[in-house]
């Protein structure tokens, strides 16, 4: 069917379901910042380099600048206010906050995006394992020391405390679903 | 940004001279030029357009005024390509002397590149104008090929034409 | 007063917010109704306006308005002057400012010629394709000394030429001092642009609201102040109908201090045209053009020294690229100027600077604003001097840095803010002396170098001192209060950019006040709360506004004990702050929440003393006679791999000295920020002009920011060396970091390739490494 | 910053993409990873009449252990195949080529058959499989053919693609015995565009000289360049240290490289030079350790 005007996009937004229509040429980024009202997601470059607007698209990090919001239909997104479950800061943003891992903190929701499902799947990352996970992201304020501590710290306590599992969320099964369909 | 080069095409000087300077053979081998016109003896205009891989092919509008012309052995165009994506301009000097039987063309073109080809492209534009200077020359020996056949059946030339 | 919270590393109270996506930027402001507003922009570097036809896009569905220059009548007009020259004998100064929309001449690529209002930003950029531009080339202006030849095309034809200033300052006599030279080191120095690239572009947003007759402006600005007072005066309004807020700003760096950009102008006068909100976001693309940038200049310097280093003079001329308008006066190269003398005692000086109009984007200060350049000059002179005589780096720095008993020490020149360059205090050789041990400067050069080129590894060190000049007035206030819930509510007129400064303030009050911390609100940069300021710059805001909080903290202090003294009926000595509360010496039980005493100080019935002031609230501002010294020493350990050209930094050890330190975690993460923006501009960052005046590189993929495979952890040292001009003795750190990295770098580099190359420019790449090596370097 | 209007199509089926795509002729562009198209989109540089979006096509995504060679759907995104076992046992090249590829968040999302469709001269991927003499599966309406990867780019982002046609598979053939690998790479950071690149496969006999070697480059010419000078002065001879470093300084002749503001074409020759020595060596050294 051609759209040009009014294509309906459902998705799950943070677990809550969201339906909009929408020009098929709106950016995602746009779309969670300006039809959701999400403003937690920020736009840094729009070509796909800074990484400040990364969300989760069904549990995988994604320049949300460099997807249109039609192509998230039927999918899971999830973006930085979804993190602190029930006020509780998610472990990874209360590691930011105690070694000051942020300065202005644009940049900061797509660090703690890129972050949540590389911890889940390297629970135990070498700092230049952490270096290179973070590549995509650009910082101007900290140079980087106290975010790749932040990591650390964060998986540490994940380590400890063993909740790379029990953070799972239902959108992170089908995206892990997703991969595995690549790899069988 | 330089642009240089010679290209020995078969047939004289005041063959190819008449050749390069024929509109319709300038619409025929410029690489996307979709019409050109002589509006003046010294003076074409015409629309492009270039694209490569993703990039949409752009219309551009372009004007060449020749100069210091000396026939058949130099002319300068003063080129001005405007277009959406930013702009193209500069002068191309193009000499041609006599090598045997052939005629050797040599050109140095100085062109300055403006707008969002220049701010964001900048990594494809020497690429770019590599490619379309041996896509030029190459349809450019192709026609001199055809007409020197068209105009004299009997004798094939035995240089096709060749880059250094 | 105890101070238990100074000096204590204090979590940001700001975070929360900035990590669960609720703080508000620029770009958040939703209103309804509101409109978005594009910029159609300059192709071209320099050429005729010979028309701009806005027909086709004023058609174009969704199209609220389109205007370009012609449209604006009285409202188009150049920009203020900010900063005006400083009284320097002989000084020339033309001053050409930036215009809202460019009328009959285009000065820079990117330069705006026409205003679009639509419905969305989509839409706005597609009428921006409508939009038909005629403009007669002509040829730009880029080299900064074929600009000053005679008959160099002109800038602004009005001005006689591309000069935009001349200044020369000096001391003693530099010719003298040359005869009496040992050896005479003189070289070319030059160092490029880059872009401050804060990762959140700028935004203007603007709401006229008819019934109250107020407008309200949110903008990505560090100076919402006078930006107020500035756009009050352009509508014809009184500074109380206008108020503008900066709210959270996604990094400053000194760009987000220009006044006035064409859009905090044209948007706030648009949206009262149009009686609906506008919001105008810039976008990456547009920031590379739209926002003022740094730092071209080339110096040719030289250093006269005595057979044991002793530094006699030194001579300067050097080139400042201004870009297409000046409206920021001389504040980089008077930086350049200044910084260059560092730590050192230089008898004998000479420098002087032209700046020159060119084709390229405004420059104002970007995060060090021209103490960078400085400090290069000087610190490669410095190792050209040591190799010449045979010395080592770090010795010829101690024989010629400043003696403890030397402050307050007069250059005999002016700084930035007019005042005499006096350094306040200092003590370098300390400084060095940690650095030294580190780094394990011996151990190195004896030991491990030796033992790494054995095995063909070609690592190197660099280490230099600087001084950053801080902290300068003229002023900054605080209103301090106490409210009847107990909280505390601290406003000041500073914007923030991530300093921290919701906590160092609330730190502050909290040691006057005996409170916890996060009891203290901070409000900063929104007009409405605190209306007197000049803006966040020049690494001030702790030190001018600091001490305003902290002055004002004391003025509510001694209101508590004088009220708490008559309702308690105790001397006033007798009493103590503490949690939240006074009590009394002794007998602690007897105590008072600041929060009832707050109550108690504004009755609603029933006489009070004349004089009496309601409330426990003070207002205190703060102005220093003059500016700071902070000082330090970088020292970095590089390698080389000369068959790629790739450098990569092993180790970067920073000493720095910024006298009281409020909050230690907040200064180390200034410094390992700006080192990380140094290291950028050392090997990483630079715009690429060519000839033409076109930008090469006008986005993220192909100017580098530096990522976190590139910026090493900084091991960090503090000496302390209290500021006597200011009562918390603190100094400026936020563009310590910046300073020195392209210094040391350099030194660093250039030891590794074991003094095959001279490095005299910056920044570095590999492909300019691969050109000075030559055939030195074959794989 | 924002893309212009675009007609959006998600098709249920590869045909049903097919005919979208012969319907809408050269205005369409297949919607794949869209990690290039969508920031020239945003840049409104690439203005597409129509997108024909293949996220959709599962049919298309899935990484197959063959007998004679690995298959890769075109949809498979780059994390994928970095993160398959499959791939590590079976094209270990592969594998070793993926962190180089832009960043973790664009690997999520770019595909194998995106990123070979858009030939881009700095890519990694087109390298890669002209070095593993990859085929590609290509599909339209009138049916399919399988192409060689060395004569599927064609020059400057230019492929074999006729209008209307997809790659929908990728097949990388098993590696000979004793073959040893490895992937070289200079950007001036990591994930930028490559400032040269140089894949290479190395077989040696059971005597240990080089039977056979495949070296291609990256971000030297129009697009993937193979190195024949380089492999001939390989053929035959014991891989000492002298013979790969004069293979490596031979790839000179095999290579026009174009200057940018980042490398100049003789900064890109250097190293081109050196990347390849470097590559050739670890490639052998990787023989000599499997077979120990």
């Amino acid at each position: 069917m051609s759209v040009q005007a009014g294509h309906v996009v459902s998705l799950t937004v943070n677990g809550s379901p969201a339906t909009r229509t929408v020009e098929p040429r709106l950016l995602l980024s746009d779309f969670l910042r300006h039809e959701l009202g999400l403003t937690g997601t920020h736009v840094g470059c729009e070509h796909g380099v800074c990484g400040a607007c990364t969300v989760l698209l069904d549990g995988e990090a994604v320049r949300s600048c460099l997807l249109f919001a039609v192509q998230a239909d039927g999918h899971a997104v999830e973006t930085v206010e979804g993190l602190a479950a029930g006020g509780e800061l998610h472990p990874i943003q209360a590691a930011f906050h105690e070694t000051h891992a942020l300065q202005c903190g644009f940049c900061t929701p797509g660090f703690l995006m890129t972050l949540v499902p590389y911890l889940r799947e390297h629970p135990t990352p070498t700092e230049q394992e952490i270096r290179e996970a973070l590549s995509g992201n650009l910082c101007r304020c900290t140079g980087y020391k106290n975010i790749v501590d932040a990591v650390a710290l964060a998986a540490r306590r994940g380590a400890a405390a063993g909740r790379q599992g029990a953070e799972a969320a239902p959108a992170r099964r089908a995206g892990s679903g997703a991969a595995r369909r690549g790899a069988a | 940004m330089i642009v240089q080069g010679e290209y020995t095409f078969p047939g004289t000087r005041e063959a190819i001279w008449e050749l390069l300077l024929d509109p319709a053979v300038i619409a025929r081998t410029m690489p996307g030029t979709e019409e050109m016109v002589r509006v003046a003896p010294d003076r074409y205009e015409g629309r492009m357009r270039v694209g490569v891989g993703a990039i949409t092919a752009a219309e551009f509008t372009v004007s060449v005024q020749l100069a210091d012309v000396v026939p058949p052995e130099r002319y300068t165009m003063q080129i001005d390509g405007r277009g959406r994506f930013g702009f193209t301009r500069g002068t191309a000097q193009v000499r041609l002397a006599a090598d045997g039987a052939g005629t050797v063309m040599r050109f140095e073109a100085d062109l300055q590149v403006g707008g969002k080809i220049a701010a964001v492209g900048q990594r494809l534009l020497d690429s770019v104008s590599k490619l379309m200077t041996r896509q030029g020359l190459e349809s450019l020996s192709k026609e001199v090929n055809r007409r020197l056949a068209s105009a004299d059946p009997g004798s094939r030339s035995p240089n096709p034409g060749s880059l250094p | 007063m105890s101070a238990r919270w100074l000096g204590e590393r204090v979590p940001r109270l700001e975070d929360t917010k900035l990590l669960t996506g609720r703080a508000l930027f620029t770009d958040d402001v939703d209103l309804p109704g509101m409109l978005h507003a594009a910029f159609l922009r300059s192709d071209d570097a320099h050429g005729v306006l010979r028309s701009v036809d806005v027909e086709a896009a004023r058609r174009r569905p969704g199209v609220v308005a389109v205007w370009t220059a012609a449209d604006l009548g009285e409202y188009w007009k150049p920009g203020p002057a900010l900063v005006p020259p400083p009284p320097i004998a002989g000084l020339v100064f033309n001053s050409a400012t930036q215009v809202p929309l460019a009328r009959e001449k285009v000065r820079h690529v990117g330069e705006p010629l026409a205003l679009v209002v639509a419905v969305s930003r989509y839409v706005a950029e597609d009428a921006l394709d409508d939009i038909v531009v005629d403009v007669e080339p002509l040829l730009a202006v880029t080299d900064l000394e074929a600009a000053l030849a005679p008959g160099a095309p002109r800038v602004h034809e009005a001005l006689g030429g591309n000069v935009a200033a001349r200044a020369r300052q000096s001391k003693g006599d530099y010719a003298a001092a040359r005869g009496r030279a040992h050896k005479v080191i003189a070289r070319r120095f030059r160092y490029d642009r880059g872009a401050a690239a804060a990762i959140e572009n700028r935004g203007v947003v603007a709401a006229w609201d008819a019934k109250t007759e107020e407008l309200t402006v949110w903008d990505t600005t560090q100076a919402p102040i006078p930006i107020r007072n500035g756009l009050a005066a352009m509508l014809g309004l009184g500074e109380s109908q206008v108020r503008v807020v900066a709210p959270f700003i996604g990094g400053g760096f000194g760009p987000k201090i220009m006044m006035f950009y064409p859009e905090e102008v044209l948007i706030p006068w648009a949206a009262m045209r149009l009686g609906r909100p506008v919001k105008w976001i810039e976008d990456r693309q547009e920031n590379f053009y739209a926002t003022t940038q740094e730092r071209l200049q080339i110096h040719d310097a030289e250093l006269a020294v005595a057979k044991d280093g002793t530094i006699l003079g030194v001579k300067d001329r050097f080139l400042f690229d201004t870009g297409a308008y000046d409206p920021y006066g001389l504040t980089i190269p008077i930086n350049s100027q200044c910084t260059l003398l560092g730590p050192y005692a230089v008898p004998n000086y000479d420098s002087e600077f032209t700046a020159v109009f060119t084709n390229r984007p405004i420059v104002t200060p970007v995060r060090g604003a021209g103490r960078q350049h400085g400090v290069f000059v000087m610190e490669r002179l410095l190792d050209l001097a040591a190799k010449e005589l045979g010395m080592d780096r770090v010795e010829i720095r101690r024989r010629n840095f400043l003696p403890p008993d030397a402050f307050p020490h007069d250059h005999q020149i002016l700084f930035q803010d007019f005042a005499p360059l006096t350094y306040d205090s200092g003590d370098y050789g300390p400084a060095m002396d940690r650095a030294v041990d580190a780094i394990g400067y011996e151990r190195f050069l004896r030991e491990e170098q030796p033992a790494l080129r054995r095995a063909g590894r070609h690592v190197g060190l660099g280490i230099v001192s600087y001084i950053e000049g801080t902290g300068i007035g003229p002023y900054e206030g605080a209103r301090v209060t106490i409210e009847p819930s107990g909280s505390v509510r601290v406003a000041t007129g500073v914007g923030t950019q991530g300093q921290g400064h919701f906590t160092t303030f609330a730190q502050l009050v909290s040691d006057v006040l005996g409170m916890d911390p996060s009891k203290v609100q901070v409000i900063t940069g929104d007009t409405r709360e605190f209306g007197w300021g000049t803006g966040t710059f020049a690494s001030r805001g702790a030190v001018v506004a600091g001490n305003a909080v902290h002055e004002a903290a004391i003025r509510v202090r001694k209101k508590v004990l004088k009220l708490a003294s008559e309702v308690l009926g105790v001397d006033a000595g007798e009493l103590f702050l503490e949690c939240g509360s006074v009590h009394v010496k002794g007998a602690p039980e007897r105590s008072l929440r600041l929060g009832d005493l707050a109550r108690k100080a504004n009755p609603l019935r029933g006489g009070v003393a004349p004089g009496t002031e309601p409330g426990l609230e003070a207002t205190a501002y703060f102005g220093p006679e003059r500016g700071n010294a902070a000082n330090g020493v970088h020292a970095m350990i590089v390698e080389v791999d000369p068959e790629t050209c790739e450098v990569r930094i092993r180790r970067y050890v920073v000493v720095h000295d910024c006298g009281t330190v409020i909050n230690p975690t907040v200064v180390e993460g200034q410094v390992q920020g700006g080192v990380a923006m140094g290291i950028g501009n050392a090997f990483y960052e630079q715009l690429v002009w060519d000839e033409n005046g076109q930008l090469m590189n006008a986005s993220f993929m192909d100017y580098l920011l530096p990522t976190a495979l590139d910026v090493p952890a900084v091991e960090m040292r503090h000496t302390v060396t209290p500021s006597p001009l200011n009562p918390l003795g603190a100094k400026g750190v936020g563009e310590a970091g910046a300073i020195p990295a392209a210094a040391a770098f350099a030194q660093a580099v250039e030891d590794a390739l074991e003094g095959e190359i001279e490095v005299l420019e910056i920044p570095l790449s590999p492909n300019r490494l691969f050109d000075l090596l030559g055939s030195r370097s074959r794989p | 910053m924002k893309p212009p209007v675009f007609d959006y199509f998600r098709p249920a089926s590869v045909d049903e993409a097919l005919a979208l795509l012969a319907e809408h002729g050269a205005d369409a562009k297949a919607l794949a990873g869209g990690q290039s198209l969508v920031p020239a989109m945003n840049f409104r540089l690439a203005q597409p009449a129509a997108l024909v979006d293949l996220n959709g096509l599962d049919e298309l995504a899935g990484i197959g252990d063959g007998p004679a060679a690995l298959r890769l759907g075109a949809m498979t995104r780059h994390c994928a195949v970095e993160r398959s076992a499959v791939v590590a046992k079976r094209a270990p090249l592969l594998t070793e080529t993926m962190p180089y590829v832009a960043h973790p968040q664009i690997r999520n999302r770019g595909t194998v058959g995106g990123s070979l469709a858009h030939a881009d001269p700095a890519a990694e991927l087109p390298a890669v499989m002209v070095a593993s003499s990859a085929r590609f599966l290509l599909r339209s309406r009138s049916g399919e053919r399988w192409i060689d990867a060395e004569r599927f780019f064609t020059g400057l982002f230019a492929t074999a693609l006729e209008p209307g046609e997809l790659v929908t598979a990728v097949e990388v053939p098993t590696l000979a015995p004793r073959t040893g690998w490895a992937f070289e790479e200079m950007s001036r950071r990591h994930g930028d565009y490559a400032l040269v690149g140089v894949a290479c496969l190395v077989t040696l006999d059971a005597a240990g000289r080089c039977a056979a070697a495949r070296i291609a480059l990256l971000s030297v010419g129009e697009g993937p360049v193979l190195a024949p000078s380089a492999t001939a002065a390989l053929a035959g001879v014991q891989p000492t240290a002298d013979a790969l470093r004069a293979a490596a300084e031979a790839v000179n002749a095999d290579i026009d490289p174009p200057s940018d503001i980042h490398a100049s074409a003789a900064f890109r020759r250097r190293l081109a030079t050196v990347l390849t020595r470097r590559a050739l060596t670890r490639a052998v050294e990787r023989i000599a350790t499997s077979a120990s």
